[in-house]
């Protein structure tokens, strides 16, 4: 199992064992396109990936989850584990993401048209991901602050689990718009839906933060070196994030 | 050798009979034909496992069969060749099932008032209450049936059938777990609801006292097949095939053939030696016989006694004497024939001496006692 | 409204809904025999197959006002089914058919056919034959029925996490909340809640039990 | 009156009697003692409710009773004093349940089968394929349970039991749903069964007549008490109180009072009026007792008789009279006591006129067939 | 191993372990008549009451290696039981028993008493009726639960995803598998994976059903 590799010192070995990454949700439309190049570029075997919540992720580093490598939108929850001792060097800054509307059909309106919109039709519902633990979503609530859509009338505002289920309801049209973080949208082609780009004074980024953690071994600082290098950030670029 | 009871194609609305005629080609094998008159006892006889239970669950609307055809009280409840099937519940049958099939769950009291129509709550307690009463259940009311005897659950599936107000009533084996004294009375009150009731009545016994205690007539059936409908006493005093005598638990069964018959008396001969007189009959000297000897036409002899015009005297010696209380019954190794002799003795009548295995012994056999069963006649 | 009214108030009325269906469902397979009942019997359980948010997500195609199916639903019940109380119920109620079936069927088989055929030859119509006959005896199929639904809908969380969006006051139940808190590192409030949650429950499955056993008398 | 029975508190350990001493307060009320010699059968009799089927069930140790003490081939199986409980499987009883209690799932020859122990499994289905072969159910062992008639399913029962080659034998009611035809090949196959087995064996029956041909001896329950014990013809010819008389079957008992004895007879007063003449007896005149009459002393007179050293004369009206088939039973009602008397007379004695309601009659009654149950010595 | 293959050794293991353990309980609660009873029953549901994901995420602070129990847990099992497929399966067999106890409970409880001392008359051992004469005819009882633990297993997805840690190749079902389609907006995968699981789950359904069906020959 992945586990015992941890302990698997031999170089030879190393090379042909895969990375053990904890990726964050907001990694899932990014990650397919970066571990390619990596594969691509380096020649190392396609790393292990885990995909979950950061909370979930960091709930399971802090108890032994055997992940070498964790990327993260959520600042907070690498601190944690700085200080819980999980991690083995200072976090890293990737890159900063923005936020987008996406918009049901066309005529996308600004933030700020959205509130009289809301005031013409009463059934208008906008998602965002949940601001209690998902930093887009936290982006979000300043974005709607700033733009004085808050408080939003009682049923008005759907908090996903988290950020690509935000967009699911506006792609199946439980939701006319959500409030994203513009990675998700960026090399999303979906005619029913307009994607906007939110003010970016209105709220305050995010930063995605990568860690390398105790079991990391070899495999996995190539990896997380590689993901430092411009190429990456390149990549990185193409799905609408900046450079830190 | 069934009786023709099918029902006629033109059936006066107005008879209330209960009309049987049954076939089934699977198992269980059926070929049924009964009837049985408004306000008639029937007792179905045959040993176990012949399809009494089937015949009165299929009456009931219980069991398929291939061909059927069924009337009772002027309606059709049954006819297979024109589809038609009326539903157990519209039947209005009172039917004590032979392993009671009580509700569980539902005290005795209301086991019961459940199967009584078309009244209030109080009229229905109350009936039940009289039914249970009738039945010696009374202070059992409350009960579960999982906490009565054997006896107790059937005493109360009979209630629940009785108090029913059935259009017909199917009893399987309803006394069988009730001790002596307990049945009287149930035969009692059997008798009193009769008299009320005008409906026919079907009456599964292995019991042949109870038959003739209660039954008017009686159907004869075995391995599905019906042998013989009749009265009681016409069944039991003359039955039509040397099958039927010994479902009837006749044991004196001789097979003999004709020798001689004029006026005054006919002749059997019981395996070569041995020669019975009966009374005069019609049967061609040759013909072969069962010959059925009432165990009443038997009684004791003396040693010197011989045939006269009322009696045959067999000689022989006793197998075994059991006390049956007041009586006894002996089993007699007769010298002129292999098959041995049974019948039952007034314990007064009877010397110590003739107990005993071995000691010698003389039969009288009345004349009028010996029944001659056609063997040719007979299936 | 608290979460735990929510959730309570869900769990309520999707067993009321549910045990007339698993009844009817459950005495259908347990009497009849026809020739595709092992098929029948086996898409019941596909409710359990796949993942609650993976239903939820296909549920929301489903019910989505934009959807063609959506827009009878709407129709038919007044409004859309997606993030209202009301739509949490009907994904609730689909999600929880095999624990309404199952042990129905189950009691159903072993209630022995000579007292309903009793029942019948007493004059008891279908209907009254299952009021005073079946019902009585099948308590502890429903009793079954009726607390694995109540506990599986009280602590189901995707489906209603996707159908319902999480709004507080009508869709948001206690799952969610815990749920919420635990992603949120707040592991006092998600220990308390969770307390609550299992003491609640522990106390109506209590008291649903104690009545019915008295009730049945167990005799 | 119970009869003691108790285990004495020394026992002799080649002793291979069944001993029962059973106490129970609550419901079912039980004060029970009864013995059975190995080799023995001893019938268990009482009325529907009594407790007979507890009694077997405490035996074979599926019931508890308050105070019980049970020992059988040597052993003690049950000394609730000393907390003493053998468990149930180490008792190796031969059981008939009431209800069957066979094993639904498994077919005939298993349920035979699965009752034997200690043997291979071809011999296990041997001895079960003999034993449904001796029962009757040759063909059947496929079947399961479901798919059996009553009978036969008590005969699966039965032959389950016998199969198993008990210790003791119990069986309760094992013949109730059998014909007479079966039946009486079923006690010859008991009847073989005791030659070979020295075993002691209860047996449940409502059935006198198989009392008087199954069992050694006989014991009376009523109300979960015993009331009596001994040989089956010393129980059956002198119950020990009128409520014995009854739970047998007798139907001619008469309240009287001993008005006069000498060495040549005794005399009694029924109801003023009437005196009937019994043998001499030690019975102190004003005596209460119970005149028991046995049917078999009774017979019909001409209306001119009178009583003579042997025979009471008693005259009266038929009141009812029922064919059995070569007897009848007839029901007189006396005209001097209130009671009615039941008797039966071959019908080749009994003239038409005999018979009819309401037709004058006069009845023999043999002084040797009255017997007095002396009322202040019975409970 | 592709995520079809640990579903499906999961929802297996998780249902042979299960079975025995919600035999020996539920013909406890059937038989046994003791005072606590309707506490026991209630607290064999409480696994259902509280959400998938937070019961996880009790097991993994009961399991992790960092904990007391869970060093406890891990010298027992010669490995720390999260994120390996043991660990999995201990979670998986938590999070199912209501499924093996109540079916078979019902089942129990049906069974007559004096078949079973009929059973001891004639002299077979606890053991022996246990395997002659409860087995055979608790087997209704044996397959309901079997199907509700086996079909809620392959849906389980939030213990799984928390003590199993999403690891592709060992821990990662076809649950999360599909999830995770479900998040990276491939709906296509995510369409085809869950059509495999449903029919694929639907087969082994069904080959069960149909045997036993035979077996019990409808009897
Ligand atoms: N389900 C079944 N499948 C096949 N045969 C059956 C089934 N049920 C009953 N039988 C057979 O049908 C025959 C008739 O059964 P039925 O119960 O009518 O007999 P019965 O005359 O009532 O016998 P008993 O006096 O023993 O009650 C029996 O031989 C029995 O074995
Ligand atoms: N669970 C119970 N609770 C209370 N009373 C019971 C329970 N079971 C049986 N009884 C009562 O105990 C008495 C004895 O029952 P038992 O079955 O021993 O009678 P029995 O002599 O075998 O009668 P039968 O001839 O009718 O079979 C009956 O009066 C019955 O009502
Ligand atoms: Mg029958
Ligand atoms: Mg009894």
């Amino acid at each position: 199992p992945a586990y015992s590799h941890a302990d698997d010192k031999s170089q030879d070995d190393a090379a042909q064992t895969p990375a053990v990454v904890a990726l964050a949700s907001s990694f899932r439309t990014l990650w397919p396109a970066l571990a390619d190049a990596y594969v691509k570029e380096t020649g190392n075997p396609n790393p292990l990936v885990s995909f979950a919540s950061s909370g979930l992720l960091t709930t399971q580093i802090l108890h032994g989850a055997p992940f070498e490598l964790y990327l993260s939108a959520d600042e907070a929850t690498i601190d944690r584990l700085a200080l819980a001792g999980k991690t083995k060097q200072e976090k890293y800054a990737l890159a900063k993401g923005t936020l987008s509307l996406a918009w049901r059909g066309a005529g996308a309106p600004s933030l700020s048209e959205l509130g009289t919109l809301m005031e013409e039709n009463k059934s208008l519902k906008i998602a965002i991901a949940n601001p209690r633990h998902a930093p887009y979503g936290i982006a979000a609530m300043q974005a709607l602050d700033n733009a004085g859509l808050h408080p939003l009338p009682n049923g008005k505002l759907l908090t996903a689990e988290n950020a690509s289920q935000a967009l699911q309801y506006a792609l199946n049209g439980a939701a006319d718009a959500a409030l994203v973080p513009t990675i998700l949208v960026q090399q999303f082609g979906d005619a029913n839906i307009m994607v906007l780009p939110i003010d970016e004074a209105s709220y305050q980024r995010v930063v995605h933060h990568l860690t390398l953690l105790q079991a990391a071994d070899k495999p996995a600082v190539t990896l997380s070196n590689w993901l430092k290098t411009p190429q990456a950030l390149t990549i990185m670029q193409g799905f609408g994030l900046t450079a830190p | 050798m069934s009786v023709n009871t099918h029902p006629p194609a033109e059936l006066d609305p107005s008879d209330k009979s209960l009309w049987v005629s049954l076939r089934n080609q699977s198992a269980p094998i059926l070929n049924v034909e009964m009837q049985c008159r408004p306000g008639e006892m029937l007792a179905l006889v045959g040993p176990s496992g012949s399809g009494k239970s089937t015949v009165l669950r299929t009456i009931a609307g219980l069991q398929k069969v291939d061909f059927g055809h069924i009337r009772c009280n002027g309606e059709t409840w049954l006819h297979t060749k024109h589809r038609n099937d009326v539903k157990v519940q519209q039947r209005h049958v009172g039917m004590v099932f032979q392993h009671y099939a009580l509700f569980p769950h539902k005290s005795v009291e209301e086991n019961v008032s459940l199967a009584i129509r078309g009244s209030t709550r109080a009229e229905k307690k109350q009936i039940a209450a009289s039914w249970l009463e009738r039945t010696n259940m009374t202070g059992l009311e409350k009960r579960k049936p999982g906490q009565l005897s054997g006896g107790q659950k059937q005493r109360v599936a009979l209630a629940r059938a009785l108090a029913s107000n059935p259009s017909v009533l199917l009893l399987d084996e309803p006394f069988s777990a009730v001790d002596q004294q307990t049945r009287r009375k149930l035969y009692r009150e059997l008798a009193k609801l009769r008299r009320g009731l005008d409906i026919p009545m079907v009456l599964v016994t292995h019991d042949v006292g109870e038959v003739q205690q209660l039954a008017d007539s009686m159907c004869l059936i075995h391995k599905g097949q019906t042998l013989q409908q009749g009265s009681v006493h016409e069944v039991i005093s003359a039955p039509e095939s040397k099958a039927i005598a010994k479902l009837l638990g006749h044991q004196n069964l001789f097979a003999a053939s004709v020798s001689n018959q004029d006026s005054t008396h006919t002749s059997y001969e019981l395996g070569g030696t041995e020669t019975l007189h009966g009374e005069p009959s019609d049967l061609a000297p040759g013909t072969r016989v069962t010959l059925l000897i009432a165990p009443s036409a038997i009684s004791l002899a003396d040693n010197s006694s011989h045939d006269n015009a009322e009696h045959n005297v067999l000689h022989g010696v006793v197998r075994d004497a059991v006390s049956m209380g007041d009586e006894w019954s002996i089993t007699v190794h007769l010298h002129t024939v292999t098959k041995s002799l049974r019948f039952r003795v007034p314990q007064h009548l009877l010397s110590s001496s003739h107990v005993a295995a071995g000691s010698p012994i003389s039969v009288n056999i009345r004349r009028s006692g010996i029944l001659a069963i056609n063997d040719t006649h007979s299936m | 409204m608290s979460p735990f009214l929510v959730s309570f108030k869900l769990a309520i009325w999707t067993t009321i809904i549910l045990l007339p269906i698993g009844m009817l469902l459950g005495r259908w397979l347990a009497f009849a025999r026809f020739k595709g009942k092992a098929w029948v019997e086996s898409l019941v359980l596909l409710p359990l197959v796949l993942p609650p948010t993976v239903i939820g997500y296909y549920l929301l195609l489903v019910f989505s006002p934009e959807s063609f199916s959506g827009s009878l639903v709407a129709q038919w019940f007044g409004q859309p089914l997606v993030f209202t109380f009301p739509g949490l119920v009907v994904a609730s109620v689909i999600v929880n058919l095999p624990f309404a079936v199952q042990p129905m069927q189950l009691a159903y088989s072993s209630l022995p056919l000579e007292v309903r055929e009793a029942a019948w030859v007493s004059g008891l119509s279908s209907f009254e034959t299952w009021w005073h006959i079946e019902l009585p005896q099948i308590w502890q199929g429903i009793l079954g029925s009726a607390t694995l639904i109540f506990s599986h809908t009280l602590g189901e969380f995707g489906v209603v996490l996707l159908v319902g969006g999480n709004i507080e006051g009508s869709t948001r139940t206690v799952s969610i909340a815990i749920y919420d808190h635990v992603q949120a590192f707040d592991m006092q409030s998600a220990g308390w809640y969770s307390l609550a949650l299992l003491v609640l429950s522990l106390a109506a499955l209590l008291v649903v039990r104690i009545n019915t056993h008295n009730k049945a008398g167990h005799a």
